[in-house]
């Protein structure tokens, strides 16, 4: 089975063999990969080089947090990749932003109101959770559409609290 | 004398001090809210009863309920560790009042340590150096801070006096340029508050967060363990804490000199039992009271790791009238302590509360480390509390020796369910200013930056792509394996044993 | 000098030294055996490679196969830890015959040191006493034995040349008993082993395990870390040591003879590295040479608690050529630790082994506790290798402080999955002897039962009727739920999202 | 549902009522218990008293392991109490014995054989296992019958190595 896995714009090409072999971009290495006690926690033996990761699933592909640092890794199989080139290529762009309650809290303020103009970074929501006021700002530039939630507000998780279009 | 404590806290405090009272033969009662029925500190206690739901204003602020579930119990002693009510003069004189030991200052230390212009004022009395500036002296005109201002010196901030988060603050390097800016900061804290007073305060350059923790007896011995270093903050919120202070470093000289003043400073309130007194201080050796903790610190096990006196068990022996243990001189720094403050928390998303079922802990171990948890796997974190999962605390003979250990830790430590702040810490060990000392109060939120201290380091983006695919591969080859298993064995249950059921 | 160790063991050793390693910015390797790919050691070494089979003649014990591993991998040093290789000769100097550095000894030191004849003969020589006896004399006649006694003194034992386990032995008081004894032993050792041969040895009485940790550098300083008391064991293996001896305990003057003889011991055979001369003490004070163990022992951390001294540390840098850290002045023992061995073992159930997955671990933390494990929540406990799954060390500021300590943190710990020996440890903390410090080599095998030792204690039967019948009736209305749910749903795997999935 | 539970001779009589509520010989007590992650260890507030154990299914009964020492309880409901004494009461006290290896391991000696008389505690097997030598001893008088082990056999666990009858 082969893979496109892409970290940070980097492309990696790596082939699936039998018995604990594997090439990346063409070269072959002995590989031996388990999960520790079941849990997203991995041991990987490459060429008997030892290194152990968390690999989570994000919202945006896989999360591999290895060493303390974290990658960000999209992977595609090559039918996959040649559909998405087909479909003329890249993420879309746009599209609606929906702001969702990262953990569930207090909303204690909320900084716009419905068509306001947001720019990225700016405040959207602050909610406190776990004693901390937190923050929650707009990814990119856009109108606050559909607000959901006032200051005093109890949410759950997930919760959508409000929208940029 | 009690002999029967209740501890008016959770996490990972709360085992702590169960600890001590266990090491000492005390009987224990533990409080929990709804959220904490199968908390750490439930568990370990003798007796454990419930508070009510889980916000902590309707449980462990209820000073009402607990008083009268230690009275229930039969408990004669409360320890409030820290936060909630610890730092209640109230709460310590209702304690007293139902005839319960409060393990902790007297209620008057507390309030004129709570109060920040009476603090400040009592320990001037005693001469003990506040950060120079007019905060006391309430409204003045342009032309009598114009007056007050060399006397303070330069660098000064002008301050409103109704604000914060720095609106209506400037910055003034020198007399010519403080009119013009006086008259901005005006503007701007009638704008921002509706009050355009300011006053102004010294500007302490690259200050340092340094406090020394004091113990005090009923017999009126009061002495200090030296300092800690906690400039490394977030949010004014504590990170990394370490003793001794590599800005005191060796100089024993300073050291006694401000631990001096710390002890002073204490005697003023006619202190009890454990606080701590914390300074900001300048490059020039130059320090400043800042306030009074009445109460024992979440970083008071680097003091421990250093001096080898359980704080803890000092405070209960003080609480139970016994003379302190140690006399000053008795008090040695030996070798270097460093803790780490572990939260839940998403350091690659702007540090957002995480919580979560804990599935799996793996803390390292090992010659020099300690780990102080509230946590265990399979406990839920919820949003009620704070964040603090989890203390790594490493001793070292050396600085140096102590910032290795400390990496290694980190990078043993598995907690999985939750996010943690670990890769920050891990950045920060690797940072330059940090190994060497070189930071103040304002590195970690100016100068440092997850992102970027990642760009400089050994990156294995190959190894991640690889675990990456072959997590992706063994998913889709898993879920294709669940549909075939399924389609030939519709009643999985049958294939349980007995002892399986049981685990369930 | 190197920088790339090969660590040429496993389990809770191979992770110790794994980390002082790392600490030391050293590059690291690790061997595993077919049981072993997910070992702790494998995890968090730098490198793992593929040693062999399960059974450790096939795998840990392959010194051939390693020695290949180190050279091809790069690594310039091999540890040996304990066991397995670590106390042979040919495998130390079959390191240095392929450019290795041995961390450990020189090859004849580990020779003369491990023939006990030669041993004996050679730490004589030195001045150093060892057990009075006629071993080393050859087959001597009964008028020869008759004609010693006297010299030995009483009570001596009769032992036979042959044997062991007790046959042949006979307990001598007087000289009037002598020749029937003499004549009885003889008969019995000729029916056990075909050979009447015996020998005479003083008994030492109430005999108490007594050792001293030894440091030696390439330059000719050795020191000595004080000693550690290990006199409670079990079939020769010990369960719990101590650091200071409560049988030496403040009287200096005999600590500093015996380490004084230790030094002397070690230098006989020109000794380097780590290395722990064993003496038995008896009630007046007299010790005698055992034996010399050239390696780290089991026991180190109860020595690195009370010193400061990273014992491991410390021999990387001995066989990196560097002068010793510490001089014989620098030494003091600070405080008390203890060290209670855990191992997989049902201490209900005549101490057999006890193998399987663990599955759920919460380790005992907190102040003056350290956990020296190899194992984690997944693991699976082999049958081939010994049963040490982790070691318990505390620090106390006095014994009494250590022992309560201890029975804290043997009360918290939580391992599911295999048995272990904890309870048995629990009841050894609250046993009167040991508190008393009152015990000797045979106490744990001749007066010390569990059973008889829960006699005694505050019970809770129904507590635990409780609690069974709760888990009973839990499992009886369980498994009911189990087949109803069953009925409704045929299809579970629809069910589970992809995140669970991905989790299996 | 009321159970009689067994613990060294002495019955309790224990009655679950509803709502975190129970009958210990006819005393009333408040009870919240609870699974540690799934785990059997379980958690108890028994009147606000906190108990920890580990309990596990042995042959013989629930084995709780609590505070350091063993309790072996059995629980019987009203009818299986009923049922037993109707049968004449008590465990069958003869019946034939057969030795299982503990942990998988090597025979290493085997100091009986077909027909021996041993008497209680007398070694039958020494297995070694995890590095020790251990004796597998005789839990009553008899005669070894069905011998299938000799020494340098690899045993699995739970396998048969003889039977005392």
């Amino acid at each position: 089975m082969k893979y496109i896995t892409t970290i940070d714009e980097r492309e990696f090409t790596i082939e699936i063999l039998e018995e604990g072999r594997l090439l990346l971009d063409g070269e072959e290495y002995a590989v031996d990969f388990e999960s520790v006690d079941g849990q997203p926690v991995f041991s990987l033996l490459l060429n008997g080089r030892s290194y152990e990761a968390y690999v989570y699933q994000g919202d945006e592909g896989l999360q591999v947090l290895l060493h303390g640092a974290l990658y960000l890794a999209t992977v595609e199989d090559e039918r996959e990749k040649r559909l998405r080139a087909a479909a003329g290529g890249g993420v879309v762009e746009k599209g609606e932003f929906h702001l969702k309650a990262p953990m569930p809290g207090l909303v204690v303020a909320v900084p716009v109101s419905e068509g306001s103009q947001v720019a990225k970074g700016d405040v959207l929501v602050v909610l406190e959770s776990m004693k901390m006021q937190n923050e929650l700002k707009a990814p990119r530039e856009g109108t606050v559409a559909r607000l959901r939630v006032r200051p005093g507000d109890s949410v759950e998780q997930k919760q959508t609290l409000l929208s940029v279009v | 004398m009690f002999s029967k404590v209740l501890i008016a806290n959770r996490g990972e405090i709360a085992v702590r001090i169960l600890r001590a009272c266990r090491e000492l033969g005390m009987q224990t009662v533990a409080v929990y809210s709804e959220a904490d029925r199968q908390a750490l500190h439930v568990r370990y206690a003798d007796e454990a009863y419930y508070l009510g739901p889980s916000p902590s204003r309707e449980s462990y602020l209820r000073g009402d309920k607990i008083i009268a579930l230690a009275l229930k119990s039969g408990a004669n002693a409360i320890h409030p560790g820290y936060g909630f009510l610890a730092e209640r003069a109230d709460f310590a004189q209702a304690c007293l009042d139902a005839g319960l030991a409060f393990i902790g200052p007297k209620p008057s230390s507390i309030a004129a340590m709570g109060d920040k212009a009476v603090a400040r004022a009592t320990v001037t009395r005693a001469g003990v150096p506040v950060v120079p500036g007019t905060e006391g002296e309430g409204a003045l005109r342009d032309d009598e801070l114009l007056a007050l201002a060399p006397k303070i010196g330069f660098p000064l901030l002008i301050k409103a006096t109704a604000g914060g988060g720095g609106k209506g603050m400037r910055e003034v390097l020198a007399i010519e340029e403080m009119p013009g800016l006086l008259h901005a900061a005006r503007r701007e804290a009638e704008a921002s508050f509706g009050d355009g007073n300011v006053y102004l305060e010294k500007l302490v350059e690259a200050a340092r967060h340094i406090e020394f923790q004091i113990l005090a007896d009923v017999q009126g011995n009061v002495i200090h363990l030296g300092e800690r270093e906690c400039s490394l903050q977030r949010r004014h919120q504590k990170l990394l804490e370490e003793s001794p202070s590599p800005f005191v470093g060796e100089n024993e000289e300073l050291r006694q000199r401000m631990g001096a003043v710390a002890v002073r400073a204490a005697q003023a309130v006619g202190y009890l039992n454990a606080g701590t007194i914390e300074f900001l201080a300048d490059k020039e050796g130059n320090f400043y009271f800042l306030e009074m903790n009445t109460r024992l610190q979440v970083e008071h096990p680097v003091t421990e790791m250093v001096t080898g006196v359980d704080i803890v068990k000092e405070q209960i022996r003080i609480a139970r009238g016994r003379q302190l243990h140690y006399a000053q001189e008795d008090i040695h720094l030996n070798g270097w302590a460093i803790e780490c403050r572990i939260n839940a928390e998403d350091p690659y998303n702007n540090f957002l509360p995480s919580t979560g079922r804990i599935t799996h802990i793996l803390p390292p171990t090992g010659p020099g480390v300690r780990v102080d948890a509230g946590v265990y796997p399979g406990f839920e974190i919820s949003p009620y509390y704070d964040s603090l999962i989890s203390k790594l605390i490493v001793w070292g003979e050396t600085r140096a020796e102590a910032v290795l250990r400390m990496r290694r830790s980190l990078e043993e430590y598995r907690l999985v369910g939750v996010h943690t702040n670990i890769p920050f810490h891990q950045r920060l060990m690797d940072s330059h200013r940090f190994m060497g000392g070189q930071f103040d109060t304002r590195f970690v939120e100016e100068r440092f930056s997850l992102e970027s201290a990642e760009e400089g380091r050994e990156a294995h983006p190959e190894i991640a792509a690889i675990m990456a695919t072959l997590v992706a591969h063994e998913t889709t080859q898993r879920a294709a394996q669940i549909v075939r298993r399924n389609e030939r064995d519709t009643s999985n249950w049958k294939w349980l044993s007995r002892w399986e059921r049981l685990q369930r």
